[in-house]
């Protein structure tokens, strides 16, 4: 098996929902636990999540792009956006760091994403945009 | 409308029905505050029956709801957490400011008699 | 309210129940009923069916991409394979016609399309492609 | 397996459990003629209430095993069909060659003692 595809949306927050439902489905084919599946989904949701809130600043019409590669052990997730940007990517990735806390951010995202994959890349250059790699291996049936 | 109110003697139960995520949140939080705002309200249980999902962003509401009820020196409580959403709670340390309860009765008995050191 | 999506996959009959279910979550927004979810599932389902099928013979590696813009009165869906093409468009919507009678291709796919859309176009050309646009007024609430 | 079996009378009950698209007719394809075949089976009905999306791919299996039972001289018949279901059913004439039964009672009934004409 080695399935992909690659989803482009707008960085509008209905599409949350949207592509925690898209990576569910995705990966149902690799019999996952109900564990593997939330936890994708929040991988997704806390990346897209970001693009929206900090890469686009909610400006809806930016374009945000997923995309998952299935293989026997798991799935590759890529999410990135052309957004302003992460300017200290240390800073961004520490637990509890935020620069929106007037939003109530709790500044949890990136900690939780790393929490439930494999393995983690950030990279990001300012003004151009921001890449996100997760690797998250299946327990499976 | 997406979350439920019930008040049992000074304990406001905040029963969403939606995902906690970014988007719902945005939603919530200005209700939400205005029934904590309520003078009979002391205290805050989150009913998380009807929560199938919750990241980072519902953290987020919750630890502003916390910090809000502070402000009246109340606490928080927690009832009906499924357990993909606890895994998630757990990693934001929020059980160490507001605990789980076995049921609404439980919490409220807790919860009302309470109040926060 | 003015959306869109576009998802790129590759012609895996696993993808026919992966595509219903975007195709489902996506519209969601629109306050959809039941029969209005189906029915875009069903159209989805046949285009994709398709290209899988007879676009790409069964042969994996081929890409399919669909499309979707959402704006206030319904739904904009393009299905597109870069396939083997159709020769004979009109005989090819004729009901029950089919160029695979052998696999019980019940012919009739064109024909539940047409049916359960308010517009639908086929672009196609041999050894190109094929494109399928279809629009459909949701009833909403 | 996505399909369950059952005989009664000389009526064979097909219970497929997956929506019928290509995907899945592919491999209930095979599993459902070899009952078909057995000499005990004279008719077929088919029990879609496990089935909640099919589309032509769908009705191809269901034109498919009309023919395979026609070839026995025997009939076919439906219960439980969904109503979206349906809507795709009723485009494709199947109704008039195979009707639906009110439930499975009635259905065995009727089937077990006609033939085609
Ligand atoms: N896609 C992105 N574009 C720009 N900045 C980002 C992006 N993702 C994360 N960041 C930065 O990293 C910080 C930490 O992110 P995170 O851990 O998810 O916390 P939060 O979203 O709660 O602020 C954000 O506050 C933001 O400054
Ligand atoms: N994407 C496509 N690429 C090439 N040929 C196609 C495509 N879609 C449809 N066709 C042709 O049109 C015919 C009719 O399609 P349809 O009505 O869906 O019936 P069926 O799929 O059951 O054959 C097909 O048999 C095939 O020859």
């Amino acid at each position: 098996m080695n399935d992909f595809m690659e989803v482009s949306f707008n960085a509008n927050s209905e599409n949350e929902a949207f592509i925690r439902a898209v990576a569910a489905s995705f990966i149902l084919r690799l019999n996952p636990t109900i564990q593997d599946v939330y936890e994708v989904k929040t991988i997704v949701s806390e990346a897209v999540t970001n693009a929206i809130i900090h890469g686009y600043e909610d400006k809806p019409d930016g374009i945000i792009k997923v995309r998952m590669q299935i293989d026997e052990r798991g799935v590759h997730i890529e999410i990135w956006d052309d957004g302003c940007g992460i300017e200290d990517i240390e800073q961004a990735l520490e637990p509890m760091y935020t620069s929106k806390a007037e939003q109530e951010r709790s500044g949890l995202g990136f900690s939780i994403m790393e929490e439930f994959s494999d393995k983690m890349r950030v990279k990001s250059k300012v003004g151009e945009g921001t890449r996100i790699y997760v690797t998250k291996y299946l327990q499976g049936e | 409308m997406n979350v439920n109110f019930d008040l049992q003697k000074n304990v406001l139960i905040i029963q969403p029905v939606c995902d906690l995520d970014h988007h719902h949140v945005e939603q919530l939080r200005e209700v939400i505050d205005y029934n904590i705002g309520k003078k009979e309200v002391h205290h805050i249980l989150f009913d998380l029956s009807e929560v199938s999902f919750a990241d980072s962003s519902g953290i987020g509401l919750i630890l502003g709801r916390y910090k809000k009820i502070g402000e009246k020196k109340g606490q928080a409580g927690f009832i009906n957490v499924l357990e993909s959403v606890k895994a998630v709670l757990k990693i934001s340390g929020v059980f160490l400011l507001a605990k789980e309860y076995k049921n609404q009765k439980a919490a409220v008995e807790a919860l009302s008699k309470g109040g926060r050191k």
